[in-house]
């Protein structure tokens, strides 16, 4: 009792953990955005970098501003609000207005993730909260698509970026033009599948380009830093409803490697879907979340009034979320039976 | 708070008389019944006139120089002219005539599946022309700023303005140049579809029954 | 012999082993020590009665706690000496607990008196329970409890097997390693002894593909047509369980609630039959284990065989220990318990004692749950760890009850690895032990 | 698309009572707490909602052509006597039906979805088997509503949100991005 | 009893219900109207101006005949009252202003069933003289009618860039669509009411942490 | 002239047709039940308006009967109302003496020492799980306040020695903190009885002491310094049995060289300073 000897710590077992942390998982999926990223700004020009720096920033800025945390900030470090600001910008249109990019990702934080509690709380995807609540607030700016630039125009930014805050983009004629999926729904002309492969059509930022995002997809599926059920129940639910649709009815509907290659289904389903906060827990349950969202995006694509269907079946499928965690409980060992 | 409190429970109160729960529903129903008959009969007038009044705006918006009307419900297979005020719940069209009483054109409505809900429009038609002479949103709740340009856009309701008919109008994207042609309103294609449908499926439904013969204008709906 | 096919149970996980540091080393008898200290209460079950008073001469394997009803055992001085003192003590997990304080006599040879050896045969199954008892037996794979019980099979179970666990899924631990390799002549022994007196028919020893040298060495003691087989696994965390052990060797799941015997199966630790073979051979009660010692923080990392009662001050002190060691653990890693100080004394179900210094110290920043379901992955048990963490948290003790949050066995693997550093299976312990006592309230 | 399925559709997910029109809140919002008891409320919704329009086609039909006044009046009184003859009954022929689901009954009869339900199923002229379709998308749609608003909640319980924003405020945010997920299904079925 | 009444509890009652015991904010009540007409600010004066008559009307007829009513047919009676009045202002805005009661529907006959009302005649109306009856109708109409025209105001404001119809930002302004949508109406309401729970946990700290301690939970201070 | 018949006919016809029809099937359709069931239901405002969260009045009313709800939970129902509810439940605080929750443990941060240093979930249950929350005396307050936050009524706030001080005004002896604490240190006591042993160490003497300047070292003083009988040594610790001798005065306290017995006149401890709800567990 009389030796001073320093304090033992105390710490609850189990005193090993796997090496895998949140931060570095955030940072592997920004790694594997990476090229995403690097195609938009090719096939974009400055005005991605721009679109994606301006969401990005209101995602940083809102979550530096709005978490009480003692160091201000401190939460930033864990990455999650740059990848929402990054996903965000990812589906935007290219030519949108910087302070509409802006805007939502304030929106997206905020709204979307801060008022639940922050990471890991919130019960719809940030980016896509942000994303919807930019379509239903300016539902012509955020469908108003424009043309793929040249190398050469690499650096022009499109005009309707520079909108002064709260403004309207001047109107340009001649240079919006329509979406794969706007122009199958509303004109009945679909586009060549290796335009669709490779990113040659107009569309958000990182969506255009799909083989990249199923080579990135492959690797993260890979990498186990997602549940690799869910991309694969969404596409396979796509694949089989919209084939089956297809079948009946070959004049009116799109065809299932048209419905797979366009949009942003393989950009959703890849790095929005499997946001883990908002899918479920269970494996079980990523089946049933993956094939509801692969259903709702073919009814709303086939359908509905919308051209594009990804985001509200991801949003959809979030609010069912808790739902389906609870009727695929596991089954508990020496029970057969899952938990209430 | 605490003092001027009526606790009118009392635990445990006796029931009253079923005669007495009887009598006051009775009462109240029977002095909210006068009630509304008064308030009805003060207040009908008034709204007769304003519904006249907003359904001469309409038709004249969609038959230009009508002046006066004459309502006909189908009845047994046939339109028959009814008066304006007579309740009915079959469906019913109006003739419109310029100041002289001459026949203009019909006045239909019909409704159906816009963007959003249900959207009811009222339209003109000329059978000697057989076109469509005007088109008019009674009823819609689509988007502000998209979809409502059914009727705020100008130049989307001129184009009903002598609309052909057959084979059918049709929606196009990229500017009209056929007579039965219109032209969408870019980001709210639906909505102009709608609009449209609605129109084709009223046609069809009312084409084959107005009778070549208009009744004649009695001016009473003035 | 073994059976080739790698078996395993479902789920669980693989933390870095950390064995090298002592697989390869001997037991070696830990020296004496000047002062013992003997909680009344180290297996599961009644604490036992003190049968000496302070002052009285003890020595070493006398009886000096006698079992109060039948889940409890005997306790045996480790030493010959003087009972200092019977007074609180701190316990090792973190309570203070009624103790037997035996000071060592520096002059005596602590031999222990040779006893004939027991002709287990010759007993009756209740006679064998009450040498057990005797013997103050209990397991010594961690949870210490009180092996007799065990025997005393429930009215119209029949024991079929008996299966030996030689898993040591704990990282860091050898001990049981070093008693296969070292003493596998009393293994077996011990085995045959519980089989034959349980009337198992067949005995299996489930061992993890990472011992090989105790697989052989088991299997050259096992005599020929006996039925008995060493059956070896893969190296996953936890297989230890018994009832992920059963699931693994015999591809049955216990029922939730239920015990091995429900399925006709006693599970026993390796070191528990050696120490049973102990008493019947040479009449040497429960009064030393071996204990890992280990960890970065331990200069002579070593395996011992360590006198109940020995305070862990000594035996680090024997070891060597660093003087960055931030933290003490007792057990292993994965469920052991972290000591608030060194004067806590080694019990009868101290499998390991690991100092950790504090590069590998895992200060967790606990993010909230991403909900990613990797504890779902690494749950045996079937169960949603993070569903029960977070209603742990929100303290809904009904909807905990009805998410099975009783099953959870509490072995951490969930907790090893969420990446968001989420206290999972502290979060369970604690709702655990609060609707243990709401119950125990209300009832 | 056929009239009726449009009807139905329309009322469940398009113009969703709740999402859309606003209708019903008070119970959207009190009884969504728990997924077992909302579960109960939409069924029990559902329910009334047939009973309502099968009174309103009455009503419609018989009484209000004569005194068009009494509309709102009538629909009230008849719907809310109807449904406490019916809550009566169940609560006398089987009482667990009623613990399950009668127990709601009250909690519906005086709100404003039905109420609404009865008055546009009259302003927009439907047929008995329209108002039918029309009862059956309603209900289905609270429903549907409630219970992802419940199981969503009882997930918000869990999460550490904010002092200030618990309660009513969370409440209503979930709300608003349920409702801004529903507008997925605008236009669902009307181009076709 | 009633006779001891000043007239300051008179005012008491007014004016609780516009913030201390607002309808909205604090007691969440009456939300369908509240939401489904705010999205402009006139329909949202409307709307109150309409319940608020409802609920003077009722208050009225009820406190004045409270005695006679007996309790088993109470909520009958209750509403066929409120029915009447809502009826009433339901063909009187019709015959006046057709515009206006074109943009609210049927949410004026929804009145009916506001749990505002109601709930009112049940707590209040049919236990207190007329007065002081009217006084609470008052107040809370009036609480409820602030309440609708903040919702309505902001709304239309970011929805529509106008306030009253009269444009605010000028021509190139674009318009948050989603405030007059639905979504918009749940969202900003949640935000009104984070913002009022945010005053409310300001003051309530500023009051704590100031020197005035000990009187935590003292009745005074809060009365006052 | 006709209008204003039709509907006064039709109205009264309605509404008597409907008094009729509620009277007969009130008298004919019921359903034998808790009569207290029927009396709440009428107490309540029967707006039905589902605020509380239950299904309707009835559902509210049969939650107050199961005692699983609160009478306040109404919104709708006046104050008054809800006190006679309430009254009528008999949730009756005037008749029993005054009793409060009192810790038996004075422990604070300046008087007990830390011997390990704790790392991990901050609650007092699970600190005690892990080698007892690392403070010397296994018997202490933990002071990571669950307690507090388990206390409905906010009568317990954390001091600056982190130690929960119960304003026994709003204590109203719900037994909530007795539960929660996980070593067992709140009791639920008359407000009448003033001497409170803070202190539940069986230690004696120097060992006591060793962990915590306040801890009891069974001295025995009290025992003998108070009325007979009233003060009996169980172990090492006092125990004040009223019923057992008296009168209980501040005299036993006198002599106790560690103040480990108090003589108790409002809240123990000093008045806490402002810790916000929350934060204290989000570490
Ligand atoms: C929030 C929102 C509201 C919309 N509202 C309407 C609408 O009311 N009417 C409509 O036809 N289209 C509306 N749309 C757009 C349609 O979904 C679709 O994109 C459009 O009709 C296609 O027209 P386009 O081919 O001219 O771009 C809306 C879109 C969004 C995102
Ligand atoms: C109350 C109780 C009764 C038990 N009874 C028996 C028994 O009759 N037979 C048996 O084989 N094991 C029995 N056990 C022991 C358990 O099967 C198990 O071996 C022991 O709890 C330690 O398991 P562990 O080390 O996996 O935690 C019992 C355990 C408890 C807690
Ligand atoms: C998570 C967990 C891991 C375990 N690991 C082992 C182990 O590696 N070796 C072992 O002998 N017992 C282990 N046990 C204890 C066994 O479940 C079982 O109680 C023991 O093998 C019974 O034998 P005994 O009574 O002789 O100790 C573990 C228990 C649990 C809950
Ligand atoms: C595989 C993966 C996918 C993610 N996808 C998204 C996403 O689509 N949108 C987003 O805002 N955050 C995403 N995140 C980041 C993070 O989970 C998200 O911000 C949380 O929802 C915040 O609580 C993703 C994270 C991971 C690991
Ligand atoms: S500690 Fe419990 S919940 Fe976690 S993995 Fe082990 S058994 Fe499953
Ligand atoms: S592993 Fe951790 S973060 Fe993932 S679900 Fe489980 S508790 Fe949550
Ligand atoms: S719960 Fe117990 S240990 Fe924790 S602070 Fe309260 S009194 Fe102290
Ligand atoms: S929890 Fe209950 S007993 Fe404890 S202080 Fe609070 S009110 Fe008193
Ligand atoms: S006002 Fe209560 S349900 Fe609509």
């Amino acid at each position: 009792m009389t030796r001073q000897e320093p304090h033992l710590l105390l710490q609850a077992a189990p005193f090993l953990r796997r090496g895998l942390t949140t931060p570095r998982l955030m940072v592997e999926v920004l790694l594997l955005l990476a090229p995403v990223i690097l195609a938009a700004v090719w096939f974009f020009g400055l005005s991605a970098i721009l679109v994606l720096t301006a969401a990005t920033a209101g995602a940083v800025v809102t979550e530096w501003a709005l978490t009480p945390a003692h160091p201000r900030g401190a939460s930033l470090a864990d990455g999650s609000a740059v990848l929402t600001g990054l996903i965000l910008g990812l589906c935007l249109p290219p030519g949108i207005a910087l302070w509409m990019a802006f805007l939502g990702g304030v929106v997206a934080i905020g709204l979307g993730k801060l008022v639940f509690g922050g990471l890991g709380e919130n019960l719809f995807n940030p980016a896509l909260v942000g994303r919807a609540f930019l379509q239903a607030a300016f539902p012509t700016a955020i469908t108003t698509w424009s043309q793929q630039g040249s190398i050469t125009e690499f650096a022009t930014v499109r005009p309707s970026n520079w909108a002064l805050p709260l403004m309207q983009a001047p109107p340009v004629d001649g240079v919006s033009t329509a979406t794969p999926l706007g122009l199958m729904k509303f004109e009945g002309v679909p586009t060549p599948l290796a335009d669709l492969v490779l990113g040659n059509t107009a569309g958000s930022l990182g969506e255009t380009c799909g083989l990249l995002i199923v080579v990135c997809g492959a690797i993260m599926a890979v990498r186990r830093i997602f549940d690799w059920r869910i991309p694969v129940a969404i596409l396979l639910a796509v694949v089989v409803f919209s084939g089956l649709v297809w079948a009946l009815d070959r004049e009116g509907s799109p065809s299932p490697q048209f419905m797979l290659g366009s949009g942003g289904l393989l950009f959703g389903a890849v790095y929005m879907a499997t946001d883990p906060v908002t899918s479920p827990v269970t494996p079980r349950g990523a089946w049933i979340f993956g094939i509801g969202v692969g259903l709702l995006v073919v009814l709303i694509r086939v359908w509905g009034g919308l051209p594009e269907g990804v985001m509200y079946a991801i949003l959809l499928m979030n609010a069912a979320t808790p739902l389906i965690d609870r009727i695929s409980q596991p089954r508990g060992f020496g029970r057969g039976r899952p938990a209430a | 708070m605490n003092g001027d409190v009526e606790l009118t429970v009392s635990v445990g109160q006796r029931e009253p008389s079923p005669f007495r729960m009887i009598a006051t529903l009775g009462i109240a129903a029977m002095l909210s019944g006068l009630v509304l008959a008064t308030v009805f009969q003060v207040t009908k007038p008034l709204i007769d006139a304003n519904k006249a009044r907003e359904l001469r705006l309409g038709v004249f918006r969609v038959v230009p120089g009508s002046a006066g009307l004459r309502k006909l419900v189908l009845r047994d297979g046939g339109l028959v002219a009814v008066a304006e005020d007579e309740v009915v719940t079959a469906p019913a069209v109006h003739a419109a005539y310029d100041e002289s009483g001459t026949f203009l054109g019909w006045a239909i409505s019909g409704d159906g599946p816009g963007f959003q809900d249900t959207i009811e429009v009222l339209y003109g038609y000329d059978p000697q022309t057989r076109r469509v002479t005007g088109m008019h949103i009674l009823a819609s709740r689509e988007t502000p700023g998209l979809g409502d340009k059914i009727y705020k856009d100008e130049a989307f309701v001129a184009n009903f303005g002598a609309l052909a008919i057959e084979p059918s109008i049709v929606v196009v994207k990229d500017g009209r140049d056929e007579g039965n042609e219109v032209d969408a309103i870019t980001g709210a294609t639906i909505s102009s579809q709608a609009v449209v449908r609605i129109i084709n499926e009223a046609n069809a439904r009312w084409l084959p029954v107005l009778p070549a013969e208009p009744p004649p204008f009695t001016g009473e709906s003035d | 012999m073994s059976t080739g096919a790698l078996r395993s149970f479902a789920h669980g996980v693989h933390p870095d082993e950390h064995k090298e540091q002592t697989a390869h080393l001997p037991l070696e008898r830990m020296p004496f020590v000047q002062r013992y200290v003997l909680p009344l209460s180290q297996h599961t079950g009644a604490p036992c009665r003190p049968v000496v008073a302070a002052g009285d001469a003890v020595h070493r394997g006398q009886v000096v706690g006698a079992p109060v009803g039948f889940v409890s055992t005997t306790l045996h001085s480790p030493v010959t000496g003087r009972v200092a003192a019977i007074a609180s003590r701190r316990h090792p997990n973190g309570s203070m607990a009624e103790c037997l304080e035996i000071e060592a006599d520096p002059w005596s040879t602590q031999q222990l008196e040779p006893a004939a050896p027991i002709d287990f045969r010759a007993l009756s199954l209740d006679e064998f329970i009450e040498q057990v008892q005797r013997a103050g037996l209990v397991g010594l794979g961690g949870a210490a409890f009180p092996s007799h019980v065990k025997y005393k099979l429930p009215e119209g179970r029949r024991c079929e097997r008996l299966l030996i666990n030689g898993c040591e899924c704990e990282p860091y631990l050898t001990c049981d390693h070093r008693t296969m390799v070292e003493r596998p002549e009393a293994v077996v022994r011990g085995a045959e002894m519980v089989a034959t007196m349980l009337g198992a028919r067949e005995t299996v020893l489930g061992v993890e593909l990472n011992k090989p040298d105790g697989m052989d060495a088991l299997n050259c003691f096992i005599p020929d047509g006996a039925p008995m087989r060493v059956m070896s696994l893969r190296v996953k965390y936890p297989q230890g369980a018994e009832k992920m052990l059963i699931k693994a060797i015999f591809g049955v799941e216990v029922p939730a609630g239920k015990l091995p015997i429900d399925v006709g199966i006693v599970v026993n630790n390796v070191g528990s039959m050696a120490a049973l073979a102990d008493w019947f051979v040479s009449g040497r009660p429960l009064i030393e284990r071996p204990v890992t010692v280990a960890g970065p923080g331990v200069e002579r990392p070593s395996n011992l065989i360590v006198p109940v009662g020995t305070p862990v001050r000594d035996v680090l002190r024997h070891c060597g220990i660093r003087h960055e060691t931030r933290q003490v653990i007792m057990g292993g890693p994965m469920m052991g318990m972290p000591l608030a100080s060194l004067d806590v004394p080694v019990l009868k179900g101290t499998s390991g004692i690991l100092a950790f210094t504090e590069d590998v110290i895992d200060h967790r920043t606990e993010y909230a749950c991403l909900k990613c379901g990797r504890c779902l992955e690494a749950c045996s048990n079937f169960l949603n760890p993070a569903r029960l963490a977070r209603l742990a948290r929100a303290g809904r003790w009904d909807e905990l009850e009805l998410s099975y949050v009783m099953d959870c066995m509490e072995c951490g693997a969930c907790t090893y690895a969420c990446p968001s550093g989420v206290p999972v299976v502290h979060l369970i312990r604690a709702a655990k032990t609060a609707i243990r006592e709401r119950k125990a309230g209300q009832g | 698309m056929n009239d009726l399925f449009w009807i139905f559709i329309s009322a469940m997910v398009i113009n969703n009572f709740t999402l859309y029109y606003f209708l019903g809140l008070c119970p959207f919002f009190g009884v969504s707490g728990q997924l077992k008891t909302a579960f109960r409320l939409g069924l029990a919704t559902i329910f009334v909602m047939l009973i309502t329009s099968l009174c309103a086609s009455f009503l419609n039909a018989f009484v209000l052509p004569y005194a068009p006044y009494l509309k709102l009046i009538a629909f009230i009184v008849v719907i809310a006597s109807t449904v406490q003859f019916v809550e009566m009954l169940i609560r006398k022929l089987s009482p667990a039906l009623f613990r399950a689901l009668g127990i709601f009954l009250p909690l519906i009869t005086t709100n404003c979805a039905i109420l609404f339900l009865a008055l546009t199923q009259t302003s927009r002229d439907y047929t008995l088997l329209q108002g039918i379709c029309f009862a059956l998308g309603a209900g289905g749609g609270f429903t549907l509503a409630l219970v992802l608003l419940a199981g969503l909640r009882q997930e918000a319980g869990l999460a550490r949100v904010p002092e200030i924003v618990k309660g009513t405020a969370l409440n209503m945010i979930i709300a608003g991005l349920l409702s801004l997920a529903f507008m997925g299904f605008a236009g669902l079925f009307s181009s076709t | 009893m009633a006779d001891a009444l000043q007239p300051t509890e008179a005012y008491d009652e007014f004016v609780k219900g516009i913030w201390k015991e607002n309808p909205v904010f604090v007691q969440v009540l009456g939300m369908c109207p509240m939401l489904a007409v705010t999205n402009t600010a006139v329909n949202a004066l409307a709307m109150g101006a309409a319940t608020a008559f409802v609920l003077l009307g009722s208050s009225l007829l009820v406190s004045l005949f409270r005695k006679l009513i007996p309790r088993q047919v109470r909520i009958s009676t209750y509403i066929i009252i409120i029915a009447t009045f809502v009826t009433v202002a339901d063909f009187t805005l019709e015959a006046t202003v057709p515009r206006v009661h074109r943009e609210l529907g049927a949410f004026i006959s929804l009145i009916v069933v506001n749990c505002l009302i109601l709930g009112r005649q049940e707590a209040f109306a049919s236990r207190h003289p007329t007065r002081i009856a009217l006084a609470d109708a008052a107040g809370m109409a009036l609480g409820f009618a602030l309440a609708l025209f903040c919702l309505g105001a902001t709304r239309e404001v970011l929805g529509s860039g106008s306030l009253f119809g009269i444009s605010l930002f000028g021509e190139r302004f674009e318009p948050w669509v989603i405030m007059v949508l639905p979504p918009g109406g749940f969202l900003m309401l949640g935000f009104i009411l984070l913002f009022f729970n945010w005053w409310q946990q300001r003051t309530l700290r500023q009051r704590r942490a100031g020197p005035a301690m000990a009187g935590i939970g003292d009745a005074g201070e809060a009365a006052s | 002239m006709t209008t204003t018949l039709l509907a006064i006919a039709i109205m009264t016809g309605l509404g008597v047709f409907f008094g009729i029809g509620l009277a007969i099937a009130h008298r004919f359709l019921r359903v034998e039940e808790d009569p207290r069931l029927e009396m709440l239901e009428e107490m309540l405002p029967g707006s039905n308006c589902g605020a509380c969260g239950e299904p309707g009045c009835r559902g509210f009313a049969e939650g107050l009967i199961e005692g699983r709800l609160n009478p306040s939970g109404c919104t709708v129902a006046a104050p008054a109302d809800i006190e006679s509810i309430a009254a009528f439940l008999g949730v009756d605080p005037g008749r029993q003496e005054k009793r409060v929750a009192r810790l038996h443990c004075a422990g604070g941060m300046s008087s007990a020492r830390q011997i390990a240093e704790y790392e991990g979930y901050g609650t007092c249950r699970a600190a005690h799980l892990v080698g007892g929350g690392g403070k010397g005396c296994v018997w202490g307050c933990l002071g990571l306040a669950d307690c507090m936050v388990v206390c409905d009524f906010d009568a317990i706030r954390m001091n600056d020695e982190r130690l929960p001080v119960v304003d026994i005004d709003k204590c109203t002896a719900c037994e909530d903190c007795v539960k929660a604490c996980p070593r067992d240190l709140f009791d639920i006591m008359p407000v009448a009885h003033q001497l409170v042993v803070q202190c539940k160490a069986l230690l004696e003497g120097d060992e006591a002491l060793a962990v915590c300047q306040v801890a009891c070292d069974g001295c025995g003083k009290c025992a003998q310094d108070a009325a007979p009988g009233l003060i009996r040594m169980e172990s090492t610790l006092p125990v004040v049995d009223y019923s057992a001798g008296g009168p209980a005065s501040p005299d036993a306290t006198r002599r106790c060289p560690t103040g480990a017995i108090q003589w108790v006149d409002k809240n123990q401890f000093a008045k806490p300073a402002f810790v916000p709800l929350t934060g204290v567990h989000l570490d």
